[in-house]
């Protein structure tokens, strides 16, 4: 079979195991469900080994296959198709996803086993991953878009998975929203795309885009630039990052898959793919590692003083996805993939652990609560700190070497992108902060009540559960964990796919070890063959960029240790000290006040007056304004027909008089 | 001097002569007591031998009697709407208080002078038969407006509507007097020589006899501003005259209209085509307006004539043939539609105590759908909305105008529609979207307290008694539903009608040549 | 075939008119359901590269130069088809729901059918005028009478005589411009309303540009357009929900058409002239209509303004004047009908349930109807264009034409796409998750019957997302000739009048450079990378 | 002479029509528009036309106006009140009286018709006869002539019906039509001679 | 005397009639001006007939006065019933009828 037909096949199979389990949701046992919900995703890993094999048997120079199912809109001029593009990126992000994917829903499978929405959850994780690999393998800009917003929606619907939660579901609607935005600008780049070239298809875009632009035309910028809001917003990045912490409101697992290892990196995804244009379009590139280097700052700011513990790893994604941002756009492609890989693994595995942790202290997230669970869920502590470690670049993790590879590229580029390499290394020291920070919180101190109730009786029982935000009892009919809590300590499923990932983050390095081996490079490299940014000699500064990687990990963990296990007075010391930058960063730098002030007052504003005044007033007054003058005409008439019978012969005579007055001007 | 005996074509001027002898048999009725009861179907035989032949003469224009008169297909299709209209009327007279006080044979035979009266207009070729008939025509209707005697509001009609009537005959007859004066003749064929002649074209004492004449006419067919008698005769007078006056004259008006302008004067259309159009504009917009949140429903019909007229006036004023012919098209649709809501009108008069209020109609469409249809179609008919002859009218209408480069008229036309939708929908939606159990209620007391008291039924002098069976008599309702389906029949297949209204056309324009 | 497929549904109507009433709505069912086996078995008879199919031409007023001339092209096959399949359901809907004097109730529902199919089969002007207007009368029963009076606000009487006023301000100059447009072009002949012949000899620009109105303000009422809506509130407020569906699914869109049917061939100086303004007035719709959708709590009324965005967008498609906008215009008025209609009857549903329509007094439906909310749900998505249904790609095709020709337009626009996804969602959520003012132990699952009025309208749009070439394929060529003659003009076949880009042989040519190379060659083949 | 004739004619006719319409009393009024017609009738006679002034002075002195005095004999003469009830009609009337009159003055001196400002051409022997009239009448209106007299049928009929006694009115229960021919006489009585008039 | 003071004293006298109508409130009265007005015409008739030397004018006049004879027995009846109806014979207090 060759390569498409196997891409097809990834594909297919998520969404029929979706349409499967979505349709049987009465007939199906629950664990059926979570069975064909494993089984799918994980067949659908096993078909993207195939075409790994199947591409890799092809020669380097023709590693692409485009294949079409049926014309899908076709007239007017537009031809659309329905077809995929197998490639080695698109390979490459395949793998990731199905595989991690897989591994998250053996996760699932356990973890969400007290939940009554357990169906609905496998149907719609299930939607997810086909829409994913839709995204990844679409042969063109629109099916492109079509994975992009079936993605979109699928996150709505799971961060509103528990839709009794109010914050749940305006969580989702801002989700769902800013990726709308980005989808726009997805579809005018598209259009912008079709003016210029009349085609949709990638390898037809990428082969006549460098015919038809010059470097830095105004016209591709624009295209480039639309093409990053797309990016941004699913990537969250600033300024369309406020719908990302908020997400957490979804349960763990989706956290895990959607917004860290898999959904929110489309945009580095789309950058890779797109790079042609963008390597004609340097202003877009460099806006773009802007934003990217901006991001992970500002999120790695935030995160050091948020208290939530998901959304501690939910602004560590942020920043993170901004390395990865930058390093695609500066042109470091395969490393920003591999970061892409590595985080991928080491994310899922992290929020897995908070998983098990929230899970056994009943959906509590704030991290003032939690403390002391070292000894309670060892496993699930193991996890974290692995987890941790990878984050922060400590040495020989999986994060050490990808991070380090996007950074040290910028510096060999030289020049201004130098700032970018310094800015990593200060994301990275915030990084080791924030992570270690919430290493020490969780599983340091002294054990509370759940964790030491945990420790005497093997299991925990929460009463009736409330949502914290609100104080709102949970409803548990509809798909809420109940009173069983499934913990990575006692669900096998839960541990073997957490076990797995820690071996991933652990050593998932060694595939791109600068000096050593370059697998990612190499198979990535037909894909970016055309690439004009191809810096010098980049092993020198490898070596030293992890040098320098090295030292910053370890000195954001010590000062994370110096704050929280030496000193445990420190950090509230300085929040008293520095008051007003602690509530700007505690208040997330208030871009969601700005947005809300900025764009949603003024439309309902607008709303508003459009229903009290402008309806009655203009619309309606139009018609009552001509209404009323019919209805005065009609008086007037009424009032001439007065009953006086010599009224009438008086008007009668008037006429008259009227007409033959005309005559008698029109005979002359 | 030697006596020169006209021709006399007794075959052409036989509709007048049966008619003529229908009324003096019909007016024997009033004399002879038994035969009292037969005047009604004595008229019906009369007016369906007048048609018979009119039929029979159809297609054979000619002159008669010294060119007085002349039989042509316009006068005939004229006629032939007069005469279904007076038998409708008589249909819708049975049991008719105005008829119990006037006397049957009286009514009837007053009822076929007027169509005489029409008889004659329509064929009136000279201004003297002009005159006559367009009098034998009006004098008759002061009366019967008058027949309900015991009711101040038809006394109050009928002479409203005669002041107001002769003040217009008056005028009419300067007018008339002014054309005969500039032109030397009577004829409409020499006046039309006389017109078109050199230094009389745009004389001003043919244009002010013109002037003169139009008002006359214009009151006849109840344009504004001569509209004022319109609503207060039709709501007054007995409903079965209203709807004699709301079609008969006003077609038989339009015929002479026709034939005077388009033949006697067409050669000065150029002066008068302008006013008439200002009038008709005038006519649709006071008529309309009028006719809005009128709770009389024969007051409304009233000023709905108003604008209808002014609709109608469009086809006169293109003074071409297809205007023509869209008016005849007109008048005939007209008939069926008024005589549709008229019938109902009546049944529900003598069923309800609120008489011809709004309110009689409220809930029909739940009580009595045979009446609550005809209605309905009638005025979704007036206001012209498809599937009935209305829309086919007003398209002809336009059609014409637009071609004879009136289109802002056209215009006025679809706005004046469109305000007509707000009073005609509103009877509609009485009858369909109310109930009216109080109305009923009321009635039944009313009807049940009539029948046990007779004599205070007779003492009150405005009351009319109740007939709760009214809805479902065959004379009220046959001729309602029989209106309705033809206002609906010619609304999907108007070429029959079409045809009818082309040979009026072409009558009086192979006379123009 | 066409004469039976428009009066088989009044026939079955004055029929049922005679049957007692329970038989009324089964009767009215089976007529539908006649019906739309007549109208697929049309579509699946059309001949995708014919012209103007199914034609029969009898001469109906021989004086007046109307024609009883029908026929099918491109333009109106799906769009037939539409009412034939939104009509079925919503007739089936309102025989369950059981209403008041039954057989009034279908015989007017079948009158607009045979309306509604008049309006998309006529090829006389006048014809179509005609039954553009026909189309008013059932509804306004059907409005009138089975309408609800809202309690302190307005009656169902008054709503229902705006709507019908309004609508026919526009039709009834509409019927004068025809008229107009058919003399003016005959000069002196004889006159015809054949749209074909009106098309082939278009009337001197100054006429055109008057009677452009007429008809414009006719169809932009219908729609309704910006300004032109101020019937639509009170009307959906008070319309029987069944009623509402078809002619919020439907009758909406014959503006819509008859642009592309009337307007487009027969003014084309006029269109191109007037252009920028309807642009506007589309795009005022779509912005206003999504702002307004969602501030509004009442269901219908967040259904209504969300049809003045769509239909909104789907001028903007037509008023581009490319084959692509047009393309996507026809293939969003079949779009928003497959989703408005089912969203009504959705509507229908929850109200039943709720007994309200009001958004603040529902939520979390979803807890005892998980299928409603499934249902609800693809509607929904369907509804703010997600992309993957086939509303995106109508979307996406009109945007296109848009921007490709203004391109302003299609970037403000396209904010409409952001609200839609906003109101959309927000009607979901408030319905079906979060929680009520006071418990929701009335609710409860969708029933059988419902369902099978609901389910397979939704299994449409599905089908079409999957595959909306069957639509586009049809009316592509249809599309682009109706476009197409607004660049085609003169005589003599020069071009007197260019909309903007250049049109050799009447469809534009595409970008600024030549198409890419379809040879499927490595995008770096030839390029070497720089060292 | 003829000019004074004329102005005689034409003062007595406008002074009687004033005359009818300032006085106050109807009875008075009926009066004055005796003396109108009459000295209508002598114009006539000046523009050579007997038999119309026969007719005249038959008919509408003779004849309408003893119905006229009858009636307002019967009514009594009721005054006006002097209170105007419409507003505007007491200065429109006469204004509106003033523009028609200077309109058709304006039309008919301003027209340019020859015979206008002539006294008419030579008349043949015999126009306006009784004789001369009559075969005209019979030759060219003789369908005019027969429906005038339907005319007056019809309007007979009518008075009948409009004043005649009915059972209603409690006075007689007889046949209603013979009831209304006894109880009012007058313009049966009037007919007869209009009819006679025209056929002589 | 020419034609022309004819028919300026017919206008006179049509005016007159006319302005009787508008001003008098009897029924009576308003019948006389009717009648006034109906011999404007006549006198407008017999001068245009003498001016054309043509008779046709004045059988025009004598089928007027039949006519204004045949209106005033209409008239004069309505008179008589409303008097027995004992109701007003004023004009302006007829106006059941208005609007």
């Amino acid at each position: 079979m060759s390569a498409t037909t196997w891409g097809w096949l990834v594909i297919l199979l998520p969404l029929l195991g979706s349409i499967t389990i979505g349709l049987g949701f009465r007939a199906l046992p629950e664990r059926a469900a979570g069975l064909i919900g494993v089984g799918a995703v994980g067949l659908a890993f096993a078909c993207s080994v195939a075409m790994l094999i199947s591409l890799l048997g092809d020669p380097a120079e023709s590693r692409h296959h485009a294949s079409s199912l049926w014309d899908y809109a076709n007239a007017g001029g537009l031809d659309i198709q329905l077809g995929i593009y197998v490639d080695p990126l698109s390979v490459f992000m395949a793998l990731v996803v199905s595989g991690v994917s897989a591994l998250i829903h053996i996760y699932s499978y356990s973890y969400m086993q007290s939940d009554r929405g357990y169906r609905r959850f496998f149907s719609f994780l299930n939607f997810f991953v086909f829409s994913m690999l839709l995204l990844v393998l679409a042969g063109n800009f629109v099916l492109l878009i079509v994975g992009w917003a079936f993605v979109g929606f699928t996150s709505y619907a799971l961060i509103s998975f528990w839709y009794r939660r109010e914050t749940a579901t305006k969580a989702g609607m801002k989700a769902f929203v800013i990726n709308v935005v980005g989808d726009i600008g997805l579809v005018l780049a598209a259009f912008l795309i079709f003016r210029e070239l009349g085609v949709f298809n990638y390898e037809e875009v990428f082969a006549a885009a460098p015919h038809h632009f010059t470097t830095n035309d105004g016209t591709i910028v624009a295209i480039c630039c639309l093409l990053l809001i797309g990016a941004f917003a699913k990537s969250a990045q600033i300024p369309f990052h406020t719908w990302l912490p908020d997400a957490m409101e979804g349960p763990t697992p989706v956290s895990a898959l959607i917004h860290a290892a898999t959904m929110v990196t489309a945009g580095v995804y789309l950058i890779a793919r797109a790079h042609p244009l963008f390597e004609l379009a340097p202003t877009a590139a460099d806006i773009s590692a802007v934003v990217g280097a901006v991001t992970l700052i500002i999120a790695g700011t935030i995160a050091i003083v948020v208290t939530d513990l998901k959304r501690i790893i939910a602004y560590s994604t942020l920043s993170q996805v901004g390395y990865m941002i930058m390093g695609v756009s500066i042109g470091a492609y395969s490393a920003g993939m591999f970061h892409l890989m590595t985080h991928a693994f080491f994310k899922s595995l992290l929020f897995m652990a908070a998983g098990s942790i929230i899970a056994a202290m009943a959906n509590e997230q704030n991290i003032d609560k939690i403390s002391g669970f070292r000894r309670a869920m060892p496993f699930t502590g193991a996890c974290l700190v692995i987890g941790s470690l990878a984050l922060s670049g400590f040495p020989s993790t999986s994060g050490f070497f990808s991070k380090d590879e996007i950074l040290s590229f910028a510096t060999a580029r030289g020049g201004w992108y130098t700032a970018f390499g310094v800015a990593g290394y200060v994301g990275a020291l915030l990084t080791g902060i924030y992570s270690f920070r919430l290493v020490f919180r969780v599983l340091g101190g002294e054990p509370n009540d759940e964790a030491k109730e945990l420790m005497d009786t093997g299991h925990v029982v929460h009463g009736e559960p409330r949502n914290p935000a609100t104080g709102q009892a949970e409803d548990t009919e509809v798909g809420y964990p109940g009173a069983e809590h499934h913990i990575a300590e006692q669900a096998p499923g839960m541990k073997i796919a957490m076990g797995a990932l820690a071996v991933l983050a652990l050593f998932g390095g060694i595939v791109q070890i600068p000096g050593l081996d370059d697998l990612v490079t190499k198979f990535l490299e037909p894909t970016f063959a055309d690439s004009v940014i191809v810096p010098a000699d980049t092993t020198g500064h490898e070596w030293f960029g992890l040098a320098i990687g090295g030292v910053v990990a370890f000195a954001g963990i010590g000062i994370a240790y110096f704050l929280y296990i030496a000193r445990p007075g420190t950090a509230p010391a300085l929040e008293k000290r520095f008051q007003g930058i602690h509530d700007f960063l505690f208040h997330k730098w208030y871009f969601d006040e700005a947005i809300d002030f900025l764009i949603y007052r003024p439309t309902i504003a607008i709303g508003s007056f459009a229903n009290r005044v402008f309806e009655r007033i203009v619309v309606d007054g139009v018609v009552n304004g001509a209404t009323d003058v019919v209805r005065s005409a009609g008086g007037v008439v009424k009032a001439a027909q007065s009953g006086f019978v010599r009224a009438y012969a008086l008007l009668l005579f008037a006429g008259f008089a009227g007409l033959a007055l005309y005559f008698l001007i029109v005979s002359s | 001097m030697t006596f020169d005996p006209p021709h006399i074509d007794y075959a052409g001027i036989s509709p007048i002569i049966a008619l003529t002898a229908g009324l003096c048999v019909v007016l024997m009725t009033a004399v002879f007591n038994p035969l009292k009861r037969t005047a009604p179907f004595l008229t019906l035989l009369t007016l369906g031998v007048t048609g018979g032949l009119g039929i029979w003469q159809w297609g054979e224009p000619k002159d008669l009697i010294a060119n007085a008169l002349r039989i042509d297909d316009l006068a005939l299709a004229i006629l032939f709407i007069c005469l279904l209209t007076a038998a409708a009327t008589v249909l819708l007279s049975f049991r008719e208080p105005a008829v119990e006080n006037a006397g049957s044979g009286e009514y009837h035979a007053l009822l076929l002078g007027s169509v005489l009266g029409m008889a004659l207009l329509v064929q009136a070729s000279n201004l003297i038969s002009f005159f006559v008939g367009l009098e034998t025509l009006s004098i008759p209707l002061y009366i019967l407006c008058a027949t309900n005697l015991r009711q101040e509001r038809s006394l109050e009609s009928g002479l409203k509507y005669l002041i107001v009537g002769s003040l217009g005959s008056a005028t009419l007859l300067y007018g008339l007097a002014f054309v005969y004066g500039s032109t030397g003749s009577t004829d409409f064929g020499e006046i039309a020589r006389g017109v078109a002649s050199d230094g009389v074209l745009g004389d001003p004492l043919l244009l002010i006899g013109i002037a003169m004449t139009g008002v006359g006419l214009a009151f006849k067919t109840s344009v504004a501003p001569f509209h004022q008698w319109t609503p207060d005769v039709y709501e007054g007078a007995p409903t079965p005259i209203t709807s004699f006056m709301a079609v008969a004259t006003k077609a038989a008006a339009f015929c002479v209209f026709i034939r005077f302008f388009d033949y006697a004067l067409g050669a000065e259309s150029g002066d008068w085509n302008v006013a008439l159009a200002v009038l008709a504009a005038i006519s649709i917009v006071a008529g309309n307006v009028g006719a809005l949140g009128q709770d009389s429903l024969k007051r409304m019909l009233g000023y709905s004539g108003v604008a209808q007229a002014g609709y109608m006036l469009g086809g006169l004023v293109v003074a071409s043939e297809s205007g023509v012919n869209a008016l005849v098209f007109y008048l005939a649709i007209y008939l069926f539609m008024n005589l549709a809501a008229f019938a109902v009108i009546v049944a529900r008069e003598r069923q309800s105590a609120y008489g011809d209020d709004i309110r009689s109609v409220e809930g029909l469409g739940a009580e009595q759908p045979h009446l609550a249809w005809p209605l309905t179609i009638a005025m979704l008919g007036l206001a012209g909305l498809p599937l009935t002859a209305g829309f086919i009218g007003k398209l002809y209408l336009i059609e014409a105008l637009v071609a004879g480069d009136f289109t802002w008229l056209a215009v006025f036309i679809a706005v004046g529609s469109m305000i007509s939708l707000a009073y005609y929908l509103r009877v509609v939606a009485a009858m369909w979207m109310r109930s009216a159990p109080q109305a009923e209620a009321k009635a039944k007391a009313k009807a049940t307290k009539a029948s046990n008291m007779p004599a205070i039924a007779g003492a009150s002098p405005e009351a009319d008694p109740i007939d709760p069976r009214a809805g479902s008599r065959i004379y009220l309702a046959g001729p309602a539903a029989l209106a309705a389906a033809a206002t609906v029949f010619f609304g999907i297949i108007p070429q029959p009608l079409v045809e009818f209204s082309e040979h009026a056309g072409r009558a009086i324009f192979s006379l123009v040549g | 075939m066409l004469s039976w497929l428009i009066w088989a549904p009044l026939a079955v109507g004055v029929i049922g008119m005679a049957l007692p009433k329970r038989l009324a709505g089964l009767w009215a069912i089976a007529g539908t359901a006649f019906v739309l086996g007549m109208a697929i078995s049309l579509v699946t008879g059309f001949d995708t590269a014919g012209g103007m199919q199914q034609t029969t031409d009898v001469t109906w007023i021989k004086g007046l130069g109307v024609d009883y001339s029908l026929g099918v092209d491109g333009l109106s096959v799906f769009l037939i088809l539409l009412t034939a399949l939104i009509w079925l359901p919503a007739t089936a809907y309102a025989a369950f729901q059981g209403q008041d004097r039954p057989q009034l109730f279908f015989g007017m529902m079948l009158l607009s059918e045979t309306a509604t199919l008049g309006a998309f089969c006529a090829q006389d002007l006048l014809l179509f005028v005609l039954f553009f207007d026909l189309m008013l009368i059932p509804f306004y029963f059907l409005f009138g009478v089975w309408g609800k009076d809202i309690p302190g606000g307005v009656t169902a009487r008054a709503a229902t005589l705006k709507m019908l006023i309004y609508t026919l301000v526009g039709s009834l100059l509409m019927l004068v411009g025809a008229i107009a447009t058919a003399i003016l072009s005959a000069h002196g002949g004889d006159i015809t309303f054949s749209m074909r012949e009106l098309a082939a000899h278009p009337l001197g620009s100054g006429s055109q540009y008057w009677i452009f109105w007429f008809f414009a303000a006719a169809f932009l009422v219908k729609m309704p357009a910006f300004m032109l809506h101020g019937w639509m509130p009170d009307a959906y407020r008070i319309a029987p929900l069944p009623a509402l569906a078809v002619f919020s699914a439907v009758l909406s869109k014959v503006g819509a058409y008859g642009f592309l049917r009337v307007v487009l061939p027969i003014f084309p100086d006029a269109t191109v002239h007037f252009q920028e303004i309807v642009l506007v007035i589309a795009l005022a719709g779509v912005l206003y209509g999504s702002i307004m959708a969602f501030t509004q709590t009442n269901l219908r009324l967040i259904a209504g303004y969300s049809s003045v965005a769509q239909l909104g967008f789907i001028t903007l498609g037509i008023l581009a004047l490319r084959p692509d906008g047009a393309n996507g215009a026809l293939l969003q008025i079949g779009n928003h009908g497959l989703v408005v209609a089912p969203l009504i009857l959705i509507i229908a549903v929850v109200a039943a349930r709720t007994g309200t329509d009001d958004l603040r007094e529902m939520g979390g439906l979803a807890t005892r109807a998980p299928i409603l909310a499934a249902v609800f749900l693809i509607v929904i998505l369907a509804n703010l264009a997600m992309p993957g249904s086939a509303n995106f790609i109508g979307e996406f095709y009109i945007l296109n034409g848009v921007f490709q020709a203004k391109i302003v337009y299609a970037i403000v626009a396209s904010l409409g796409i952001a609200l839609a996804a906003f109101y959309s969602l927000r009607m979901y959520q408030k319905v079906m998750h979060d929680r009520g003012p006071e418990g929701e132990s009335r609710s409860r699952e969708i029933s059988y019957r419902e369902s099978l009025a609901v389910v397979p309208l939704v299994l449409c749009i599905v089908g079409l997302a999957l595959y909306p070439q069957l639509v586009l394929k049809k009316t592509d060529n249809s599309a682009s000739s109706a476009v197409a003659a607004t660049c085609l003009r003169g005589a003599n076949g020069e071009i007197s009048v260019a909309n903007g880009y250049g049109c050799p042989g009447g469809l534009p040519t595409f970008g600024t450079a030549p198409p890419a190379n379809p040879g499927l060659e490595l995008p770096s083949a030839g390029l070497e990378p720089v060292k | 002479m003829v000019e004074v004739a004329f102005f005689a004619g034409a003062i007595g006719a406008l002074g009687g029509a004033i005359a009818v319409v300032g006085l106050r009393n109807p009875f008075y009024s009926v009066l004055a528009l005796i003396i109108h017609l009459t000295a209508l009738a002598g114009l006539f006679l000046l523009l050579y036309a007997q038999f119309v002034t026969a007719a005249q002075v038959v008919i509408y002195a003779g004849g309408v106006m003893v119905l006229y005095v009858f009636v307002a004999a019967y009514v009594g003469g009721v005054e006006e009140p002097a209170w105007e009830p419409i507003p505007g009609q007491r200065i429109l009337a006469p204004l509106l009286a003033g523009a028609l009159f200077i309109e058709i003055s304006i039309a008919v001196l301003g027209s340019s018709l020859s015979g206008l400002g002539s006294e008419g051409p030579e008349l043949p022997l015999g126009f306006g006869t009784p004789a001369d009239i009559g075969q005209i009448l019979l030759e060219r209106f003789l369908i005019v002539f027969e429906a005038a007299s339907i005319l007056l049928l019809l309007a007979a009929v009518g008075a009948v019906v409009l004043a005649g006694r009915k059972p209603g009115d409690g006075e007689t229960t007889g046949a209603v039509s013979a009831a209304g021919v006894m109880g009012f006489t007058p313009d049966r009585g009037e007919t007869a001679p209009a009819e006679s008039g025209e056929a002589g | 005397m020419a034609v022309e003071w004819y028919l300026v004293l017919s206008a006179l006298l049509f005016a007159v009639g006319a302005g009787g109508v508008l001003v008098r409130r009897s029924l009576l009265v308003i019948l006389l001006c009717l009648e006034i007005m109906l011999n404007a015409g006549n006198l407008a008739l017999v001068a245009f007939s003498r001016m054309h030397g043509n008779a046709d004018g004045q059988i025009f006049a004598i089928v007027v006065m039949v006519v204004a004879a045949c209106e005033v027995v209409v008239g004069l009846g309505l008179i008589v019933a409303i008097f027995r109806r004992k109701l007003p014979l004023n004009v302006d207090d007829l106006r059941g009828l208005k609007g």
